[in-house]
């Protein structure tokens, strides 16, 4: 990771992204519903109106199709719009803007006009938020071919893709954490943008590989260590991005621990765990020794009970014993 | 609008409107203990300020009318009589919960008193009361289904489908737009092209109109009258109540984008104070009433919040409990009804 | 909306008018030819008998002002001046078309003279051009954003979100409802609570008014004061015409549900019949100009349909072509973006 | 498949359902957009309104989400609302009410209503309808606890499971398939209903296990038939129902033929055919000699040009070669 500046919360990293990519382009502008004036439900845009005015930091009314379809225009007048949905939940309402029109434009008109938006939106359980309040949507996104998807786990992700994404033609998804605003690390200069389409891997090991996005690298991350007390390492990778994903990575890390794990936060029918791992099975057939591990949030509406949430979501324990799964097979060949 | 003078309540109904109204506010302010405590997650959405609106509009109602809200729905449950340990064993996330804590403060509900919940979605459950006002009328019963919801929930598209709807159809539904000028930080002038909200039903043919909604009686008769065009007349009717919330939009709210002496504006047209003076003034209650009155508020809410800590938690083998009518329990494999 | 009398095009405009209703009602009929002969696929909307509603609309418009259109907008962009070669070879799907053959008839686009669309998703189309008018508006550019959808669309929820977002930010946009009375075969007694939209407009605090949509002049005179609100007033305006169209929804409808007098009703009121009388009668083409021009639009309509069906088709290898803005080129795998 | 009565186009067969259903239970209604008086935009809702009147034929505004939120609403009063989104392309616009609510309401309120309700929307490719039109948005369905899914492939089918459907008491999702409404086949009488959960052989054979559904059945019976010819006997297997899944039925032939390919009209990436593949692998891991073929649309918004739509959607001559890709390996044990 980058050392060029001090800690900053993921949160922070995000704000920075907004600002500099502001400053550096009239074209960029933010809307949302209370990011000015109230600086944003979770405070990513603190500061952004104070500094450049309602011009570019508008507050909407509560209207998630209507300004999410406003923004698909002005992109495709040339603007650079990053619009904010306050949580991925309220992505439904705006679904059909999102996937019939910002998806498709460029390529319907026969690449007549790009769409250069953004849409960034927290997501993720654990805050006892129940059913309505607690979608992990990022398999909706990541099945629109059209549509670019992040996924950022740390500061420096956070920042460098964002800004990757900004200055990117077409419309992107950043697909944020509520869990890791408050989470610190260090972030990349005005310059350090990260490319879409570059895994990373979080921790080397040899005897299993564990694929983790967003939070859940935070999970696999804290598995792998109660892994290695057991002697097991494991090798934590980061895809960044569902569209483009870096298969080439995860699979040659697959290919060398001839076992994985994925662990995703949303549901398990037709998810990015299910995705990730039709993608491995393929690309790694003749190298693996067992079925890859899928950890997944349970098949549920979320409960709001705490008890009952937790045992909902993935937890590094879910993780460790999805590992150990994979390593208790024989093998066979 | 019918001009007829709005009824005065008989004095026992009276108290009664002003009990409620008392222990809405009393239970409120212990859910926010408990929330401070640690013992209630997620968001909490308190609704002082607006019991003259909830309560206002539940006592003009049937018992037996279909009543949907938003997140802030405390006050609707307990309004209905929903047993207030029910509640708080909810916002515990508790097995004896109303929702046996799957739902928690947001998603109360109460069928058996026609409660039919509370959503997080803005402006999502107004097309559901408008299908509970077409099952009133597909089964001609003589139930109105009302719903409740934000000035900013109205400028949701969806809600002006539901106008639509309900002015073509003339179901049985009463619109309540409680417009407390806020949506989380954003005023009314940020967000509405226009301060009022209800002529926009009334561009569908929907009988509309405003009233003070920090006045329970005002909104009490104001939701008769839009409650006897839904039985009566089978029409829609828009009621929009001017009100104001005291707290911010929910417990992680500080609260800084209103200015302190708007605050202190609507704090002295508190419904609870002023009602109170009512009833003093035309001597309905007397103070020794009034505190015996909220001794006994105070008690429930005691019991209530006793009840909810020593309730047991959710078993955690239950969690796929409740996905499907008639349960799969699978959960073991954390997937509800992958296999059959 | 300003009263002062319509000003009545020079008689070049006028002729220029009647050629391009012309055009567009000879070039749809050849449309429906091709379409029989299975040389078009998908869905063909025909907008025969709303010359009137689209020729006004963008003969009273700056060339640079964005406008977008529904799936019928054949006219909107022969209006505008899109080569008809291009149009017709889109419609049979072939390289050369204006959209590379990806878009088809319910999706022509032609950017160059700002002409920002046609789309598919009922209503879906109007939040872009409200984002039209705020790039026009940030931009600080004389640029109105004018947006044709029928009245069924005006029912969809985001189609009043529009509404108020206009109103609420002044934004430089109009708003055309093309009220032909049906949606599909739903006619607008069956679907709105109240026959008139822009009522709703209203609401928003924006202006709005209703015009016969038959009338060229009266068409072009009403959008020429909503472009100037727009324009010079920033204000946003709402107009209604009323019209009809002759076809059924599209050539796959037969149109058995409008009764035949209603059709001929309206046929007798033709905006290409009346129209050419009123030039005829002003002495602004006689007889055989009508004749020569006709012939002139039809040698236009033979030379399109001739081109696009001796245009190439468009190459399988370039599926996956325009995906993304830079294209990835991985069609081979039957997947663009998945290995970077 | 049953003989009961004489053959029937798939159409009609859902007609009968509706039409049998209604009689049955004065509790059922149909809302759509033009179902009555214009009877369906495919003609599926033919005679309805005529025997039935309007209230229970019920012709809606365009308004999509307002009207499935409504038939949730009216469903939670324990009618049985049968909403008809004339194509699944425009469930986006409805998308909310689905997710948040339909297939929520359920379990965030503990069990006290049940949201019986059933939501038909055929989809599809083929007719050159183009970006806009074409979507089959299984797998956003699927992914979704809380509703049930059909994907019938014959008349028969469609009948048995939209009978099943609205007489379950939850959310049920029936995606019909536009390229099959005038296809023909016998039907079941008034009783017949369908299990929820039964796959079912649609070709018995022991060389490569084919799984595919709704259209993609008879993509599938076609390459099937094609590579008899050359010898190889493809056993053809439709789940008929994604949620919930049979996955027994469809292991067990993979057992048998060690290989398998699955077919799917939607997109590639986190789609229904990476999901069943999923599945089967963990299912079927020591018996598969190849890995699993995935046929579905390109990973690209769909085209209106036919040569290139044709080559966007799965053929049987894509079939044909991903079965041949799977006995061409060899096997490593
Ligand atoms: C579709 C959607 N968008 C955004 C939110 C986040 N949110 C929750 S409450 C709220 C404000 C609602 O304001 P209003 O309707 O006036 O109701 P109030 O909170 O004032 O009672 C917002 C934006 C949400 N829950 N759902
Ligand atoms: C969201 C959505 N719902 C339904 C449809 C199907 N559909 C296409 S056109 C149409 C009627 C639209 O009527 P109107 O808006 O009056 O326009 P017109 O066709 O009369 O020009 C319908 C229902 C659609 N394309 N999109
Ligand atoms: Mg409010
Ligand atoms: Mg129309």
């Amino acid at each position: 990771m980058s050392t060029e500046v001090k800690d900053v919360t993921y949160r922070e990293a995000i704000n920075q992204a907004l600002r500099e990519e502001m400053i550096r382009d009239e074209s960029v502008f933010l809307m949302g519903e209370d990011i000015g004036h109230f600086e944003g439900a979770f405070k990513v845009t603190k500061g952004l109106l104070a500094e450049f005015g309602e011009k570019r930091v508008v507050d909407t009314p509560i209207t998630e199709a209507g300004f999410t379809g406003l923004c698909v225009g002005a992109a495709m007048a040339g603007l650079r719009p990053v619009v904010e949905i306050m949580t991925v939940n309220f992505a439904l309402v705006a679904m059909d803007q999102i996937v019939s029109n910002a998806s498709k434009i460029h390529y319907m008109f026969g690449g007549q006009v790009d769409v250069p938006m953004v849409i960034r939106m927290p997501g993720g359980a654990g805050h006892q938020l129940s059913a309505q309040h607690s979608h992990s949507l990022d398999a909706m996104f990541a099945h629109v071919p059209g549509l670019k998807v992040c996924v950022p786990s740390t500061p420096e992700d956070a920042k460098g893709l964002l800004k990757t994404a900004i200055r990117d033609d077409d419309p992107v998804i950043v697909l944020e954490s509520e869990g890791l605003y408050g989470k610190k690390g260090p972030v990349g200069g005005e310059d350090h943008l990260i490319p879409f389409g570059q895994a990373v891997v979080r921790r080397p090991g040899r005897d299993c590989t564990i694929v983790a996005t967003s939070r859940m690298v935070w999970v696999a991350l804290a598995a792998a260590e109660q892994l290695a007390a057991q002697g097991v390492e494991a090798e934590v990778i980061d895809p960044r991005t569902y569209r483009p994903l870096d298969l080439d990575t995860l699979a040659e890390s697959v290919r060398r621990t001839s076992r994985a794990v994925v662990v995703d936060e949303g549901w398990p029918e037709c998810g990015i765990a299910a995705n990730l791992a039709a993608h491995l099975y393929e690309s790694c057939f003749d190298w693996l020794d067992a079925p890859i591990g899928r950890v997944n949030s349970a098949d549920v509406p979320m409960p709001y009970a705490k008890n009952l949430e937790q045992a909902a979501i993935p937890q590094p324990a879910d993780v460790v014993a999805a590992v150990m799964a994979t390593l208790a097979r024989e093998v066979p060949r | 609008m019918s001009t007829s003078p709005p009824p005065i309540p008989p004095p026992e109904e009276m108290r009664e409107i002003f009990r409620t109204m008392t222990l809405i506010r009393r239970f409120e302010e212990r859910a926010a203990e408990e929330y401070m405590a640690g013992r209630i997650g997620g968001f909490l959405h308190l609704a002082i300020g607006e019991e003259a609106a909830i309560v206002g509009t539940v006592s003009a109602l049937r018992p037996d009318d279909p009543l949907t809200s938003t997140y802030r729905e405390h006050g609707q449950a307990l309004a209905r009589g929903t047993d207030p340990r029910a509640i708080m064993a909810e916002l515990l996330g508790r097995e004896t919960g109303i929702c046996r804590g799957r739902g928690g403060s947001m998603h109360l509900m109460d069928v058996q008193r026609a409660f039919y919940g509370g959503y997080g979605i803005v402006g999502g459950a107004v097309p559901l009361a408008l299908g509970l006002a077409w099952a009133a009328r597909y089964r001609e019963t003589e139930q109105v289904s009302v719903t409740m919801f934000g000035e900013g929930a109205a400028n949701q598209g969806v809600v002006s489908e539901c106008f639509n709807m309900a002015g073509l159809w003339d179901l049985p539904i009463v619109f309540l737009i409680l417009n407390n000028q806020y949506g989380m930080g954003t005023p009314v002038e940020r967000a509405a092209a226009v301060d009022d909200f209800f002529p926009r039903a009334a561009a569908y043919d929907i009988e509309s109109w405003k009233v003070d909604g920090m006045d329970v009686l005002a909104v009490r008769a104001a939701l008769s009258e839009a409650a006897r065009l839904a039985r009566e007349e089978r029409r829609p009717a828009c009621v929009e109540l001017l009100a104001y919330r005291y707290r911010g939009h929910s417990m992680s709210d500080p609260d800084t984008v209103r200015a302190a002496e708007e605050k202190e504006r609507w704090k002295a047209r508190d419904p609870l104070i002023t009602f109170e003076r009512v009833l003093l003034g035309e001597g309905i209650i007397d103070a020794e009433g009034v505190a015996a009155m909220q001794a006994e508020v105070d008690t429930v809410v005691d019991d209530a919040t006793a009840f909810a800590q020593g309730s047991p938690e959710v078993p955690v083998a239950d969690l796929a409990d409740y996905v499907y009518a008639e349960p799969w329990n699978d959960a073991a494999n954390g997937s509800a009804l992958v296999r059959p």
